[in-house]
């Protein structure tokens, strides 16, 4: 009995998961080379980005609220990474790290002190941090000839391990644990679920809320450090479209918008599934007009697949 | 529970849809790596991907990043993980800092490609042994004979206004360079304003709107490319100045030429989409088959700004009889025709 | 007796693992009040939802004034003169009250493309006069009206719309309408209900069983989704009903009074002219260890806002609270729970409870802190912890990882509960703590009040109603338009009698 | 004495609330904060123009430039009043737009159906807000992610009809009528208007406007009142899909040519300015009006901007900054309770 219950529990979980062996074996039906390891390198550099800000991200959606400002985040990010990495060196890491940090915290400030919805609060705080980038190098930057080396610490490989998979599986762990064996964790999940009785029941609600953006904007520098790293460069429209990557990372792998449920564990999941989807179609050949239907079509499919809606009695 | 049966059913039937759309035809993979299909210029650029794919029984995959730099190198690793050594590749990277990571993943692969438009001056084509060549226009020259152009149907003296492409945008800041060169040689012509429409039609007829409210006297608007140019005449056109405020862009759009043809535009430049298109996958497929030895070639042809058609009121019969009516006729094995000058 | 108008021929309903309703036999006769009892679970719910067409029976028949009925739905009940007020209150909070009084009937007032507003805010000023609400401005937002304005606005509702449709002898369901009510405001819904009786059928659900007894003229009595009786008028007193509800006998004493202990003689909480302008002011007391203080007043005596203050979710303009002779200042629940004051809410579903999370993250969610080893929590602590808590507290719960939703109210109550001693408060502030909750869990929470009286933590309670405050408490102060009146001793055996009290409070 | 004469005795304790509080309840009521923001944005531009942004013609100008964004805010900000969600703005403006590129005199296809073009766009709107409506509420999927994925299938739609061309429109009619005025006034500032007196007596008027509020206030609730929620959110997508329609042919008319391209970028500041304007994105407060004034703040400082020569780098701050602002001052929290 307690087994079956625990097993009904997690079940989007385990259906987000055959939705991405179901698409492995379609795609390898489609063409064998997609489980080729070269192509795995390709899918898990893309996923390690996903990860990464899908991570920050789902601490955000797990109090109820939404980020939109992880894109401008991650490009930030990559321009003073690209600017600072010259004459910093590897201190340039830590630096554009809290440079995140930093950026996540005053999102968190903005939300909870002039209590302001995230959804407005992190789409001003967007529009702020990419004219900073502008400002700061409105043309693209590359890296310095005298930095290739500290950047390749991401791109390198052990054996056939990627440091980008290393990166995010520590990324990963790190974001697990503090979910699942924190106290932070376990106040994100408090106020997602109900923000009231959390503050009745003398949580510090704000100080939660802020280090959940504050994780965030972490996720988003790493994201942004990897992309930065692998493309060689950094600029103000770097991160653009990741915002809703983002978002569809954390719903894709069964996490509710409304907060409260899904967690770190769909994230990495819902990171595959669309780290696949994208490279799959390209792959296997579909037309390039089509892709982009099939993308929202499957989004769509696979929301409907994962998302346990029978908890919520309204969608909105 | 039967809902999410069906809904598994559905997931099923969307991904056997997408295996029959998946290529099952042989031949080289001819990769075309290009920002987006929905601006003409990009449109025009696949079909002459697509016509010398055609010509050869190659395979044309169009791939469009849509603005993301990941997706462009991400989508070009998938091309090579599934062609390996059987393709070519033809690029217009989306920025210019990420043909590096795209000629690594390339030169690994040993695969040989041509790339256009953007490269930083540090990145050195030769240092690539499948790099065949880098290609591009003069942002610069293109500027600076838009503005020369403006000026001249300015009669040498008034002011203008200009309009810049996106803001971190190689291409955007070249030929916004070339303005400036163009500006320091007419004393009688003040910039009034300038903003960026990020060139994008709608943002520049918003910008320009403004524009002629804080300057009534403007004479001419320099725009960084057509569609830009064409949102800005749009907003000339509503205020009743058009023919009296000339516009000049860049790209050839063929409503631009129309606009050239009556007299509301002073100049636009073609840079020929469709040679683009073939030309790139042309050079990359010789040197595959061996017909031109990248270790041999000059380094002034490895990396070439190719020639550009200038187009202003003198010549627009002869272009709107070329380009608009008909596709010019190219030679793809004539590898260098349009060759001008290095790159330095 | 009357005609039958309503008939539900042997229903049966069925959930995943539940039988609701097993081949139950319903009926609702012309112009009587039908008191309907039942523990929670006993299948009233399901009952309700299929006479108002929100779910239908897997078996059985459903007949309307002698014809067959299938009701897609609530306002197709309304129409054929069936209407329900629900517990939970459902009226839209940020509409106005006239909205929410003619919401999805506006044809009424004609059927043109715009509204006539006008017509409709002089139709409102009458409806709300016929239940006494003549003072409410029918454009005022509900979402600032108080929770009984928004019953008796309910009940205008469907008097509304009963007449709207023309029904003859409308039915109307009215799920716990006197939880939200003060004893003046049952007796006027009573007398309204008395009134209409004699052009409706009202069936009437409570947990309040005197109330039911005092009110109805036949009571059904439902359990485990079967109909064990069907009396009429003075056929059961609230003995035999609770008997035939819990099908055993329960204790003679209603409160466990037995079980009072006399409190210590050290304070714990002493509070000293306290003030919050407008709600109430110079309000003072001291709360000894062990004791249940019981604070008893109308809504707007000030009791709540006193313990919302004590709670730290209300600030004080000016006295002072000391907890074990230390002064404190409360600005947040954070600051009250630090210093050992816990609130079981009164609505415990918004309040209390994370109601999508398992049982045991809302057990252990203010004691994290201590099932830490650096700076990650030990699972197996946290296990142990929400074990031990779910035995003490008698949570009937399949697992630790079971959602508190799935639980019933009582066991929700509980985990409330054992969420704040898992704490180890030393004082709690109970909310009516048996609202909405069933007879045999009623007993279950009186018995661990007594038990952690006895264990010597310190109580101060507000109840559903003045018999219970009185059985429960050691002392009851008594309050009125903001300020103490009284205080009333209430020894295990000298309990005042109701009627001795109820005239301070009035 | 009577419990709820007590309740109704001790409501006015407002009147000793600090002045602070009492100038932000001010400007959370009604549409009053906006038409302050907008008089203070106007003010600054007035003297840092030194008079240019506040003159007649600049005054047109504005007008002008607000009428496209304003039906589009319009559109969306039924929807947020429903409490949910439409990112599919952009692809559906886009789809529209490329094919009643085809349908109007163009050099591309030989077909002309005129201004039937205009039920046509509008038939296309409105299905695919219907597909948005029918997926939010018959599979009961999140309107955010419902409609996000109808982002993603419309733009492609609109790429794969278009091919990338931009679609000139030759039929000068509609270009009259987009770029015209009447008396000064320019058309599509008074199409603007006219959508928002519909929408606005809709809102405050009818059955159908109370059931917006009712489903934005509480959805169960309505549902119980008897109100069919479905049918009203469903009707609700699509009529928001229709007037995307509307201001896709506008956007198509005003620039003599349609493209995939011509619904990018217009999303974000759409919920910019119905944010501006004091729309609550939980759903249930604010309407038409604040849509309007929203519009015309977000174009008044657009336009601004411009004429002050602000620093295009600087501008998506000016922007942030503005919307973190208008909203931290409008925003009656009262209401919203809990800020997610």
């Amino acid at each position: 009995m307690k087994m079956k219950l625990r097993i009904a529990g997690i079940k989007p979980i385990y259906i987000s998961l055959g939705m991405f062996f179901l698409l492995v074996a379609v795609f390898t039906i489609g063409d064998r080379t997609f489980i080729s390891l070269y192509n795995a390198q390709t899918i898990l550099n893309a996923v390690a980005i996903l990860l990464a800000v899908g991570l920050g991200q789902v601490c955000v959606i797990l109090t109820g609220g939404i980020d939109l400002s992880v894109g401008s985040i991650m490009s930030l990010v990559s321009v003073v990474f690209m600017l600072v990495i010259g004459q910093l060196g590897a201190w340039a890491y830590p630096v554009v790290m809290v440079l995140g940090l930093g950026a996540g915290f005053l999102n968190g400030l903005i939300v909870s002190k002039l209590r302001i919805p995230s959804f407005i609060a992190t789409l001003g705080t967007q529009g702020i941090l990419i004219s900073v980038a502008y400002l700061l190098s409105a043309s693209p930057l590359s890296v310095p000839e005298n930095s290739y080396g500290l950047v390749d610490i991401i791109n390198g490989s052990i054996g056939p391990v990627k440091n980008v998979w290393i990166i995010g599986l520590v990324l990963f762990a790190g974001f697990f644990a503090m979910q699942a064996y924190t106290r932070l964790g376990r106040g994100i999940m408090y106020i997602g679920a109900n923000e009231r009785m959390s503050y009745l029941s003398g949580l510090d609600i704000d100080r939660i809320r802020i280090l959940a953006f504050t994780f965030s904007g972490f996720g988003a520098a790493v994201a942004g450090i990897i992309l930065s790293a692998t493309l060689y460069s950094g600029y103000p429209s770097i991160g653009g479209t990741y915002v809703l990557n983002s978002i569809a990372v954390v719903v894709v792998g069964g996490t509710a918008m409304t907060g409260g449920a899904g967690g770190v564990l769909n994230t990495l999941i819902g990171s595959l599934i669309m780290g696949i989807l994208n490279n799959g179609m390209t792959v296997i050949g579909i037309d390039v007009y089509a892709q982009q239907v099939f993308l929202g079509v499957l989004i769509i499919v696979a929301v409907a697949v994962t998302f346990d809606r029978r908890k919520l009695a309204i969608i909105k | 529970m039967k809902k999410t049966l069906v809904l598994v059913l559905a997931v099923l039937l969307a991904l056997s849809v997408t295996t029959a759309f998946a290529q099952k035809a042989s031949g080289v993979f001819m990769g075309t790596a290009i920002r987006s299909l929905e601006n003409p210029y990009h449109a025009v650029w696949a079909r002459g991907a697509q016509s010398f794919a055609d010509s050869v029984g190659g395979i044309a995959v169009i791939q469009t990043c849509e603005g993301s730099s990941e997706k462009q190198l991400n989508d070009i690793k998938a091309l090579i993980a599934k062609a390996g050594k059987n393709a070519v590749f033809s690029i217009d990277p989306n920025e210019s800092p990420n043909v590096i990571p795209i000629a690594k993943a390339l030169e690994a692969a040993g695969v040989y490609f041509v790339t256009y438009w953007n490269k930083p001056d540090t990145v050195k084509v030769t240092d690539y042994p499948h790099w065949v060549a880098h290609i591009s226009f003069s942002g610069t020259l293109a500027g600076e004979f838009m503005g020369n152009e403006l000026f001249k149907s300015m009669g040498g003296k008034g002011k203008i206004v200009a309009l810049q492409g996106m803001l971190a945008n190689t291409t955007a800041i070249e030929r916004y360079t070339g303005l400036q060169a163009a500006l320091k040689k007419a004393p009688g012509i003040t910039l009034a304003a300038v903003d960026t429409a990020e060139w994008d039609r709608t943002k520049a007829f918003e910008k320009m709107k403004s524009f002629l409210v804080a300057n009534p006297d403007v004479g001419g608007v320099w725009a960084a490319n057509d569609n830009m140019a064409l949102g800005a005449l749009e907003a000339i056109r509503a205020a009743g100045l058009a023919g009296k405020v000339k516009v000049v862009g860049c790209d050839g759009v063929d409503e631009m030429i129309a606009a050239v043809k009556a007299g509301e535009a002073a100049a636009t430049v073609i840079n020929p989409a469709f040679w683009q298109g073939g030309m790139g996958l042309s050079l990359a497929l010789a040197a595959k088959d061996g017909k031109i030895n990248v270790k041999t070639l000059p380094v002034e042809k490895r990396a070439f700004f190719a020639k550009a058609v200038e187009v202003t009121s003198a010549n627009i019969d002869s272009i709107i009889a070329t380009y608009v009516k008909g596709t010019p006729k190219y030679d793809w094995n004539d590898y260098y025709g349009s060759y001008v000058a290095p790159i330095k | 007796m009357g005609e039958t108008i309503l008939e539900l021929k042997r229903a049966k309903k069925a959930f995943p693992g539940v039988t609701a309703l097993d081949g139950v036999d319903f009926r609702v006769e012309r112009n009587e009040i039908l008191g309907l009892v039942g523990e929670n679970g006993a299948g009233k719910s399901t009952l309700m939802k299929i006479l108002i067409g929100l779910q239908t029976v897997d078996e059985g028949e459903y007949f309307l004034r002698g014809e067959r009925a299938a009701l897609d739905g609530p306002s197709a009940a309304i129409r054929k003169g069936i209407g329900m007020v629900f517990q939970e209150g459902c009226m839209i909070p940020n509409l106005s009250v006239m909205d929410n009084l003619f919401l999805g009937n506006e044809d009424s007032f004609g059927r043109g493309p715009l509204m006539p507003v006008k017509a409709m805010a002089q139709a409102a000023r009458g409806e709300l006069e016929a239940v006494g609400l003549g003072r409410l401005n029918p454009k005022s937002t509900v979402g600032d009206i108080s929770s009984a304005e928004k019953q008796m606005l309910e009940i205008a509702r469907l008097l509304w719309l009963s007449r709207l449709y023309g029904v003859d002898n409308p039915i109307l369901i009215l799920d716990e309408p006197t939880t939200v009510l003060q004893e003046s405001e049952v007796e006027r819904l009573f007398s309204i209900l008395g009134a209409l009786k004699a052009r409706a059928s009202i069936v009437f659900i409570s947990h309040r069983l005197e109330e039911v007894v005092q009110l109805s003229d036949r009571i059904v009595v439902l359990k485990d989704g079967r109909l064990m009786a069907d009396l009429g008028r003075g056929q059961a007193d609230v003995k035999a009903i609770e008997r035939l509800m819990v099908g055993h006998e329960l204790a003679v004493e209603h409160y466990r009074e037995s079980m009072q202990t006399d409190c210590g003689s050290e304070v714990v909480l002493c509070v000293k002219e306290l003030r919050l302008g407008g709600r109430f002011e110079d309000f003072s007391m001291d709360l000894h260890r062990g004791e249940i203080v019981s604070l008893v007043g109308l809504m707007g005596s000030g009791k709540e806002e006193v313990c919302r203050c004590l709670g730290g979710s209300e600030v004080p303009d000016s006295g002072s609270i000391a907890v074990h002779g230390k002064p404190a200042r409360f600005a947040s629940p954070k600051n009250a729970i630090d210093a050992g004051i816990g609130i079981v809410p009164i609505d415990r579903r918004n309040d209390g409870l994370a109601t999508s999370l398992d049982v045991m993250s809302n057990i252990n969610l203010l004691i994290l802190d201590r099932m830490r080893s650096g700076p990650f929590l030990k699972p197996a602590l946290e296990k142990a912890s929400a074990r031990r808590w779910v035995e003490e507290c008698l949570i009937k719960t399949p697992s630790l990882q079971t959602s508190c939703s799935t639980l019933s109210g009582g066991n929700q109550q509980k985990v409330v509960i054992a969420k704040w001693l898992a704490a180890e408060a030393a004082i709690l502030v109970l909310d009516h703590p048996t609202r909405g909750i069933d007879v045999g869990a009623k007993d279950e929470i009186y018995r661990r009040i007594r038990a952690l009286a006895a264990a010597g933590l310190s109580i101060i309670i507000m109840c559903d109603t003045l018999e219970e405050d009185i059985g429960l408490s050691n002392r009851m102060i008594v309050m009125k338009d903001g300020r103490i009146v009284r205080e009333i001793p209430c020894p295990k055996d000298a309990k005042p009698a109701p009627v001795a009290v109820i005239g301070y409070i009035v | 004495m009577d419990g709820l004469a007590a309740a109704a005795s001790t409501a006015p304790r407002a009147a000793t609330r600090p002045l602070a509080s009492r100038l932000l309840s001010f400007a959370s009521k009604g549409t009053r904060g906006q038409i302050v923001a907008l008089a203070i944005v106007m003010l600054i531009f007035a003297i840092g123009t030194a008079g240019t942004s506040v003159s007649l013609k600049n005054l047109q100008t504005i007008l002008s430039l607000a009428g496209i964004p304003m039906i589009i805010c319009l559109a969306i900000h039924q929807v947020v009043v429903i409490g949910a969600m439409d990112l599919s703005t952009e692809g559906v403006i886009s789809l529209a737009a490329v094919t009643s590129g085809f349908l109007i005199k163009n050099p591309f296809t030989a077909y002309d159906i005129g201004f039937w073009v205009i039920p046509v766009a509008i038939l296309i709107g409105g299905s695919a807000g219907l597909v948005n409506g029918l997926i939010n509420t018959k599979i009961r999927m999140p309107s955010f992610i419902a409609t996000l994925g109808m982002w993603w299938v419309t733009q492609g739609l609109a790429v794969i009809i278009g091919k990338g061309n931009a679609v000139k429109m030759l039929d000068q009619r509609f270009q009259n009528i987009a770029n015209g005025d009447v008396m000064g006034i320019p058309v599509t500032i008074l199409i603007a208007l006219g959508v928002f007196a519909i929408l606005f007596v809709v809102q405050r008027r009818t059955r159908f406007g109370r059931y917006l509020y009712a489903i934005g206030g509480d959805e169960t609730l309505a549902r119980q009142a008897g109100i069919k929620v479905d049918r009203v959110k469903v009707i609700v997508f699509t009529i928001t899909g229709c007037i995307y329609a509307l201001a896709s042919i506008l956007l198509v008319a005003r620039l003599a040519s349609s493209n995939p391209r011509t619904g990018k970028d217009l999303m974000f500041p759409a919920m910019t300015a119905v944010a501006v304007g004091g729309v609550s994105l939980s759903g249930g407060v604010g309407g038409a009006l604040n849509a309007v004034f929203g519009a015309l703040i977000v174009t008044a400082l657009n336009n601004g901007m411009v004429l002050m020569k602000v620093s295009p780098y600087l501008q998506n701050a000016v922007n942030g900054i503005v919307l973190i602002a208008a909203v931290a001052v409008t925003i009656d929290r009262k209401k919203i309770g809990i800020i997610k």
